[in-house]
């Protein structure tokens, strides 16, 4: 178990997938406009990679190695359609607010890489615990990442007024401000892990 | 029912295509790619410092998936370790390649060899050493200025403030020798680290013959042969004016220290002496 | 599932590789196209729910079913208007009509604006733009602040002239910084009541099943 | 006129880098040399061009008339996914030194945002044939023009010494976020085309 | 044949670049004065670009003065002689003017007797009846190299590669260096000379026309050539507009001719071949007079000092010794120059011998000597509107910095003349020059390796 | 030999250029604008410049002090610069909280992100001003009335500019030279600005190519339109003279840092900074263009030196 947590904390700080790894940069930036979405779409994505990890490590040995990525997509493709379907369903206003990149998750590099680099060489165990762990760093980024923008660009987080809206730079909640914003927080997580080292 | 089957038909016959493509595509894979190349980069350290001859780690493993053999190839930063993983992937042994360390051949610090003139131009040694012979009497020694801190990708080298000579640090260094090649003035030798780090080396490389040598710098080696003589290993030779350790030869006795009238040889990480010690403070004086 | 690690994997030949695709493919379609079957009912509802709660919104309480009754009518522009009748009892309370602009900062602009049957604006709501966050997204409460009059456009009464934002020479307060998706919402609105006083003189002489056909 | 505001929205207004987000990953990947960057723009531009094409025939003639748009995203990633492979091992067939150039960036592309973000969207935003083609080209102008701007910028940076805690992927989102700044400046334009 | 009348209104000059520093001639109209001897010369055997020499004398040799003592080793290199009378006293190491401890041939003074085939007579010789064969092999003998800074052997300039022919000389006598003031002086009281040996060199390359080219800021020496030349048919006087570096040989054919030599090629692929006044005089004397290169002028000067003068050197005497002619070293002496500010080289002592392409001793005081604090470029491009080249300096000093050679060259960092106008001009005080040059060294390096 | 002799390569003497010579040289040529906008704008234009100056200042000593620990440079007067022009280009009622927002934006991620003078890609002015433009567009659009009683139209708010596409009636040429229209603090007057030019070009401190190659081709461009569609927004006198085009094309295109190297290079750069700021102008949702377009050519900048070469000797032979 205390492995499974290591691959967990792992995921979390070590190997990042935002800060260190710098996968999945697209929704990363485009959908962190608050901290709600942010949070949306790290939970929508750990949902998929949780799911695909266990099946992928399950069916490994079933899938000859050429067919192996096709296969992977497959099985990740589903379970994206699966969330998509849900979420229309369920919560239709915040499966507009993330838009295509809910679709967009097939491609998220972060997803297919667990699934060739750890699920398709460990057991199930693991390779839950290590969906949950590079799932939990992800969300925990975007949220971040949103609740600093939205913050910086409406007062607000998780649409709790912090300060007043008029002061908030607008920037913030529009594209140059995902890029900004992001590329500072990477720029002190580097100095912090620098420093902790 | 009807929704479902068509759902399986069509994405069936999809699937179907795709995996025909990729058999195709897999049929004409298999003589181009060697899978192996991609488990020795996974291997190598990913420095991609080029200290092993190749332009980077991934020309390094294709050029030794590549050969039959493991001789010339040798990553330094990895070290031997990392040799061991690569030759248990491609199931070749390895050789014993022995640890080697860059030393400094200068010890001209600010004490031992006064400054002459001034030195203002770029902060660069290759600069410095193409204008004139350098800041001191020395025309051989150490310009400190440098250029062997900025090519080293390890961060293991530094110029001491104090001597203004550099001063390589034992366990970041890799060998990678690209300290050895950036000085302009060739002080920079790899060495075996012996040992226990223990290494004795001439810090001198000053052929001017003995006075003048002495007059610019008072550590300076000045070619008088008495490690030579002293020497149980024939491990020193001297050819203009300067004298050489050979590290193969070289059994780290320590005789030729104490004998050296300018304490040119340095020894290191060795445990003090204990009675001689009274010679070598003679030696000083 | 150590144990798996010792089975050996399929080996890469054209029949397990076209089985195992095929295989997985099978699978995948068949739980996809049931999930999709399940789901298909609630996406629906949603979105009608979504339309509901928005007329509930801008019309006077009814007891009718707008969606069911709503009918089209061209907006004079070539194009023509969903217009949702909300009665309550058999007498007309208003009307919710559907109305869009394209000429907003972000492009198309969808609203809902709601009539009573005296030509006033009860209410609206926004149902789809693509305008700046904090600038003409604030277009979903601004007109809406009865009290600021001078930006409020509920209860006015249009058919006195179309809306135009001050600039323009009208009375209606702009957004700070946002005049585009100020015109754009207003140009939909009076998109909206142009439909609406064609159906207010024509609901009671066309029958609600006739419009209903065209839907 | 509809057409020329496609083009002129696609590359300036909405940028796919500075304002859609998609294909950031590379974006910052292969952004560190000028000559690799215009290898990868060819790629994108190639492979993306082909893929629109290729998905919107698979939506309009397979998926639509069965009614089964819910398979729109496995189809159009395997879809893609086999066609950048058969793109790859027909140049390398055919041109050698055109695979040297271009064919190399393939295998990225595969996984880049790009390519199916842009396939799903001409499908959202109703285009037809020749409207989704042009989209897809000017997507990819737009995005090589910002992977070529954004690689001279790059190359300018490691010639100079900034400050170590902002070198590398920090100051690469800076420069983005302030060339994404500037593109702001076109909104709007777009207007002029309706 | 006069001065040239075109563009009487607006001077000629070179058309890329340039800056215009300070004058400061300071010894300009002080008359050369002969140096006394000295108790011991130290004559390098490394004076030219080139083989060094092949020392032909031994410890306890007597020799004369023009007696050979250096004898040149293979096409690019030039005959070294004495420049005293004396005993050789050793063949040693001493640090000259490349700053490192080099080969030399030490001798003691003792009198100062001739070698008796010299004409020591002041009389013009003007008639030359040696083929040009003839002459570029006396040119050769006497050991000519070019004085104009370059150290290049005479006469392999005169023997152009096969297939090429010139059809102009031009004579330097621009002298666009700051403080230095030789050439200047040389061209006033040799003038006639300087014309006869254009002459022989014209005779020598087999060309009919022969251009002076004198920057504006040398009145005198304008109106006194300008006067003589009408009596030498084919030999023409042309002002320049002063702007530095106009003695470079490329910007001096622009100027003149209009032609700009190509990047790595020779300005004879242009049909011009560029020879100073210092070296046109020291032709005169060998084929004319007999006399070996052993002497020349050097210009000494700086602010500080007392008696900026211009004289008469042999090879081989201590700058030590000129110094004191002009009044000794001043107390507040930061850097001694050999050359000119702009280009010449800081010594480390000031016991280094005078040589053959030694030119001026300049002495800055030490409040101007310290370069100031490096800063980072602020891209002001001003280093690439003053480059003569055309060259993008900070460009090819970023690139040496983070060593990226194909850029570098192909940036054509191999086509700097090393004229220092960037460094000079840059407002951060930069060191471009530092880094160009040794990007330039690096760069030649590659590309000779490729070739090989 | 007492005192040691100092040895480097050569040239071994200097113009005695500086940076500060160059950035006090600006500096100077910003006066009669910075008169003029007092006159205009009254005590709100000094307060607004002084305190824009002191955050840049302040906020670069800071950022280079306690987060780069490195030395600060703000004796060099760059910040100083970048503090007057984003005054210039604020209107002269904006929050000082704003404009305390808008130098962080200028110094920090403009400017110190990238390492500090000389290494920054984009001019940190506009950064400053186009992060305030998207952050805060109300109170960045709201232009207060010129103080000064003989102004055209006392009670407007819009700059010239934003009434061009309303079509409204303009204002004389001739205030819109002399600078009694509203605006920004420093874009009102062009004719202060060019006494600027003229002083900075005399001094050496720029070229001619970027300013006029940016005037002339909004002066081309624009009368190309204005002879089809004779319409007053096409008008090129009008283009010229108003908004922040003087302002920029002469101070803020003209920054070293961020402009290219050699002269074809800032020709092209000139060329499309006048393309995209009437571009922007004439049709996009923006009033003023020249920040974006100077911003964006920022961007091209290192491309353009890249690609651009100074008129090599030698290169093409002309012989003659
Ligand atoms: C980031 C940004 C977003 C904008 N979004 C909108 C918008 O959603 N609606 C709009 O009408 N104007 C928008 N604008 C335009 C400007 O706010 C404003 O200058 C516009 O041109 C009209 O200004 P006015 O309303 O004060 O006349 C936006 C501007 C910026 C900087
Ligand atoms: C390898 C080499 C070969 C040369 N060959 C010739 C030559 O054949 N003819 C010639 O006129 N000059 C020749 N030169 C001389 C150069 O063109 C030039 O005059 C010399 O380097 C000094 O010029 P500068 O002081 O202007 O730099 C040669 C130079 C070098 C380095
Ligand atoms: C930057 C630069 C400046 C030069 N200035 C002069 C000068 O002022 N006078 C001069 O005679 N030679 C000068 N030279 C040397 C000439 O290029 C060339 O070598 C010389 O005129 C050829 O004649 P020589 O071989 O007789 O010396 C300069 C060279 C360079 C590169
Ligand atoms: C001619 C000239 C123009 C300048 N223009 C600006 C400017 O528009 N904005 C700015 O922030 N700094 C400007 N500066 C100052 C300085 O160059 C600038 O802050 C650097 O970009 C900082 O690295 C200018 C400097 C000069 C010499
Ligand atoms: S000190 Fe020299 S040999 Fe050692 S790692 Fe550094 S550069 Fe390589
Ligand atoms: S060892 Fe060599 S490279 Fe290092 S400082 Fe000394 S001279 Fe320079
Ligand atoms: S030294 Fe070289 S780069 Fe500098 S100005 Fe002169 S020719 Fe140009
Ligand atoms: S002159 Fe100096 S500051 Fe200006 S561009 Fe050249 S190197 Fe940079
Ligand atoms: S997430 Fe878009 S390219 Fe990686």
């Amino acid at each position: 178990m205390s492995n499974n947590l290591k691959v967990l904390i792992n995921g979390l700080v070590k190997e990042n997938p935002i800060f260190v790894l710098l996968l999945g940069m697209c929704p990363t930036l485009a959908t962190t406009s608050s901290a709600l979405n942010g949070m949306s779409m790290g939970l929508a994505t750990m949902f998929v990679l949780v799911c695909s990890n266990i099946v992928i490590s399950l069916i490994k040995n079933l899938i000859p190695d050429k067919v192996r990525i096709p296969a992977f997509i497959v099985v990740i493709a589903t379970f994206v359609t699966l969330v998509q379907m849900m979420m229309n369903a369920y919560v239709p206003a915040l499966a507009d607010s993330l838009g295509i990149f809910i679709p967009l998750i097939v491609v998220n590099c972060i997803v297919l890489g667990r699934a060739e680099a750890f699920a398709s060489k460990n057991g199930v165990f693991s390779s839950f615990f290590d969906g949950v762990g590079i799932g939990l760093g992800f969300t925990g980024a975007l949220t971040l990442l949103g609740a600093i923008r939205e913050l910086l660009g409406t007062g607000k987080i998780f649409s709790m007024t912090i300060f007043p809206e008029n002061f908030g730079a607008l920037l913030f909640v529009l594209a140059p401000g995902a890029f900004i914003a992001l590329g500072y927080m990477i720029a002190i997580f580097n100095k912090l892990q620098k420093k902790t080292n | 029912m009807n929704v479902i089957l068509t759902a399986v038909a069509v994405l069936c016959v999809i699937g179907a295509v795709s995996s025909a493509i990729l058999y195709i595509i897999s049929q004409r894979f298999k003589t181009i790619e060697d899978p192996r190349i991609e488990l020795v980069q996974e291997a190598l350290p990913a420095a991609n410092c080029g200290g092993c001859g190749f332009p980077g780690c991934n020309g390094f493993a294709s050029a030794i998936v590549k050969s039959d053999t493991m001789d010339g190839f040798y990553c330094p930063v990895g070290g031997q370790t990392t040799m061991d993983n690569i030759a248990r992937i491609l199931g070749r042994t390895a050789d014993v390649s022995i640890k080697k360390i860059a030393v400094v051949r200068c010890n001209g610090t600010c004490e031992n060899r006064p400054r002459t003139n001034i030195y203002d131009g770029a902060s660069n040694c290759t600069i410095a050493a193409a204008l004139y012979g350098g800041d001191t009497g020395c025309s051989f020694g150490c310009l400190g200025l440098g250029d062997c801190v900025d090519s080293c990708l390890f961060d293991a080298i530094h110029i001491n403030p104090e001597t203004m000579l550099p001063e390589v640090v034992e366990d970041k260094c890799t060998a990678c020798g690209a300290c050895v090649k950036a000085c302009p003035k060739n002080l920079i030798e790899l060495r075996k680290q012996g040992p226990k780090s223990r290494r004795i080396y001439v810090s001198c490389m000053n052929k001017d013959k003995g006075g003048v040598a002495r007059k610019s710098c008072e550590v300076a080696c000045i070619g008088c042969s008495k490690c030579q003589q002293v020497c149980p290993f024939d491990a020193i030779t001297i050819e203009n004016n300067l004298a050489y350790i050979d590290d193969d030869k070289c059994r780290l006795c320590r005789k030729c220290v104490p004998v050296c009238p300018t304490n040119s040889i340095l020894e290191l990480n060795f445990p003090p002496r204990k009675e001689p010690k009274e010679e070598t403070a003679k030696a000083e004086a | 599932m150590g144990r798996n690690k010792k089975m050996a994997k399929l080996e890469s030949n054209f029949k397990n590789m076209f089985l195992s695709l095929f295989t997985i493919c099978l699978v995948v379609a068949a739980l996809l196209a049931q999930v999709n079957k399940m789901t298909a009912k609630p996406i629906a509802e949603a979105k009608a729910m979504k339309l509901v709660n928005a007329i509930r919104e801008v019309v006077p309480p009814f007891d009718n079913d707008p969606v069911a009754e709503a009918y089209k009518m061209p907006d004079g522009q070539g194009d023509s208007l969903t217009v949702y009748p909300a009665k309550k009892g058999d007498e007309i309370v208003g009307f919710a009509v559907n109305s869009s602009s394209n000429n907003g900062f972000g492009g198309n602009i969808q609203i809902i604006v709601g009539f009573d049957t005296e030509n006033k604006i009860v209410n609206y709501s926004v149902l789809q733009h693509s305008e700046t966050p904090g600038l003409g997204s604030k277009m979903t409460q601004w007109f809406k602040d009865t009290t600021k009059p001078n930006q409020s456009i509920i209860g006015r009464d249009l058919s006195s002239g179309p809306l135009k934002v001050s600039k323009d020479g009208g009375n209606v307060d702009a957004i700070t910084a946002s005049t585009i998706t100020s015109r754009a919402f207003l140009e939909a609105v009076n998109k909206a009541y142009a439909v609406y006083k064609e159906s207010d003189a024509d609901s009671g002489a066309i029958t609600k099943e006739e419009k209903g056909e065209s839907k | 006129m509809e057409i020329i505001g496609i083009i002129i929205v696609a590359i300036l207004v909405n940028n796919v880098v500075f304002s859609q987000f998609l294909g950031i990953c590379p974006f910052l990947g292969v952004s560190k040399k000028l000559d690799t960057a215009i290898g990868m723009s060819a790629a994108v531009t190639f492979v993306l061009t082909l893929a629109t094409l290729v998905s919107f025939l698979i939506q309009k003639g397979i998926l639509e008339p069965f009614g089964l748009e819910y398979l729109q995203t496995i189809t159009f990633i395997l879809v893609i996914a086999s066609l950048v492979q058969m793109v790859e091992i027909i140049i390398k067939k055919i041109s050698p030194p055109l695979y040297q150039a271009l064919g190399v960036f393939l295998p990225l592309i595969t996984t880049n945002c790009v390519i199916l973000g842009v396939a799903i969207l001409v499908i959202q935003k109703d285009y037809n044939l020749l409207e989704s083609i042009i989209y897809a080209i000017s997507t990819a102008i737009g995005y090589a023009m910002a992977l070529i701007i954004f690689s001279s910028i790059r190359e300018q940076l490691t010639l100079t010494k900034i400050p170590k805690a902002m070198q590398g992927v920090p100051i690469a989102l800076i420069t983005a976020g302030i060339l994404a700044m500037a593109f702001m400046g076109f909104s709007g334009i777009d207007q002029v085309f309706k | 044949m006069g001065i040239s009348t075109e563009n009487c209104f607006m001077l000629k000059t070179f058309r890329i670049g340039g800056i215009h520093p300070a004058e400061n001639k300071l010894s300009a109209g002080k008359k050369i004065e002969n140096a006394a001897l000295p108790a011991q010369v130290m004559i390098p055997l490394a004076q030219h670009i080139g083989a060094p020499c092949q020392p032909i004398v031994k410890k306890g040799d007597k020799v004369k003065v023009g007696t050979l003592i250096g004898k040149s080793v293979g096409f690019v290199s030039a005959n070294i002689h004495s420049s005293v009378s004396g005993t050789v006293n050793k063949i040693d190491k001493v640090t000259d003017v490349s700053g490192y401890k080099r080969d030399a041939v030490i001798i003691d003074v003792d009198g100062d007797e001739w070698e008796p085939t010299i004409d020591r007579s002041d009389t013009l010789k003007r008639e030359c009846r040696l083929s040009s064969k003839e002459i570029v092999e006396k040119i050769a003998g006497a050991g000519i190299v070019g004085m104009g800074g370059a150290t290049f052997p005479t006469h392999v300039k005169l023997t152009p590669p096969p297939g090429l022919k010139a059809n102009i000389l031009i004579i330097n006598g621009v002298e666009c260096e700051p403080y230095l003031t030789s050439d200047h002086e040389l061209m006033l009281e040799k003038a006639e000379e300087i014309f006869v040996g254009t002459e022989i060199l014209m005779k020598a390359i087999d060309v009919k026309k022969a251009v002076i080219g004198i920057e504006n800021n040398k009145k005198d020496a304008i109106a006194r050539f300008a006067e003589i030349s009408k009596s030498y048919p084919g030999i023409e006087v042309q002002p320049l507009k002063v702007k530095y570096p106009q003695g470079g040989e490329k910007q001096l054919i622009d100027a003149i001719t209009g032609r700009q030599v190509p990047g790595g090629a020779l300005p004879i692929s242009v049909g011009a071949i560029v020879q100073n006044v210092g070296t046109t005089f020291a032709v005169y004397e060998a084929v004319q007079k007999n006399k070996p290169l052993f002497e020349r002028i050097v210009t000494v000067t700086g602010k500080e000092v007392k008696n900026p003068c211009n004289v008469r050197a042999r090879i081989g005497t201590p700058f030590k010794n000129l110094i004191d002619i002009a009044g000794g070293l001043p107390g507040d002496t930061g850097k001694v120059i050999s050359g000119g500010p702009m280009m010449g080289k800081a010594l480390p002592d000031i016991d280094i011998p005078v040589a053959k392409g030694s030119s001026g001793i300049l002495i800055i005081p030490s409040s101007e000597a310290k370069r100031k604090a490096m800063k980072d470029c602020i891209r002001c491009a001003k280093c690439v509107n003053v480059c003569p080249m055309g060259l993008n300096p900070t460009l090819l000093m970023d690139l040496t910095e983070f060593q990226i050679w194909d850029r570098a060259e192909k940036q054509k960092i191999t086509d700097c003349i090393e004229c220092g106008s960037c460094s000079y001009t840059c407002p951060a005080n930069r060191p471009l020059l530092d880094y160009i040059r040794l990007g330039k060294g690096k760069v030649t390096g590659i590309v000779r390796a490729r070739k090989n | 030999m007492e005192n040691k002799l100092i040895v480097s390569p050569s040239p071994h003497i200097h113009s005695g250029d500086s940076i500060p010579k160059n950035m006090y040289g600006v500096l100077i040529a910003l006066i009669p604008a910075f008169l003029l906008s007092l006159y205009v704008f009254g005590l709100d234009a000094l307060i607004l410049t002084l305190a824009s100056i002191l955050f840049c200042v302040v906020f670069e000593y800071f950022i280079s002090k306690f987060i780069l620990k490195s030395e600060p440079t703000i004796s060099d007067g760059s910040a100083i610069i970048t503090g007057v022009l984003l005054a210039f280009n604020v209107p002269s009622n904006l929050p000082i909280w704003i404009l305390a927002i808008g130098a962080l934006a200028a110094i920090g991620i403009g400017k110190m992100s990238f390492g500090g003078l000389g290494k920054n890609i984009f001019n940190p002015a506009l950064v400053g001003r186009i992060f305030l433009l998207i952050s805060f567009p109300a109170q960045m659009t709201t232009w207060p009335a010129p103080v000064l009683e003989s102004a055209t139209d006392a009670i407007s708010s819009a700059t010239v500019l934003s009434q061009l596409n309303l079509s409204s009636a303009l204002p004389t040429l001739s205030s819109m030279f002399v600078g009694t229209e509203s605006g920004s603090l420093g874009e009102t007057s062009a004719i202060a600005l060019l006494l600027g030019l003229i002083y900075m070009l005399w001094k050496k401190i720029i070229t001619w190519h970027i300013p006029i190659s940016i005037l002339v081709t909004v002066a081309i461009f624009t009368a190309i339109l204005y002879i089809f569609d004779p319409q007053p927004q096409y008008n090129p006198i009008i283009h010229l003279a108003s908004g922040g085009l003087m302002l920029g094309a002469i101070f803020m295109a003209t920054d070293y840092v961020t402009s290219p190297l050699t002269k074809k290079g800032m020709v092209i750069y000139g060329f499309f900074i006048g393309i995209i700021t009437v571009c922007i102008r004439l049709w996009g949702a923006y009033p003023e263009g020249v920040s974006f377009a100077i911003v964006l050519m920022n961007g091209f900048t290192p491309l353009i030196n890249y690609y651009t070469t100074p008129k090599r000797f030698g290169e093409k032979q002309k012989n003659g």
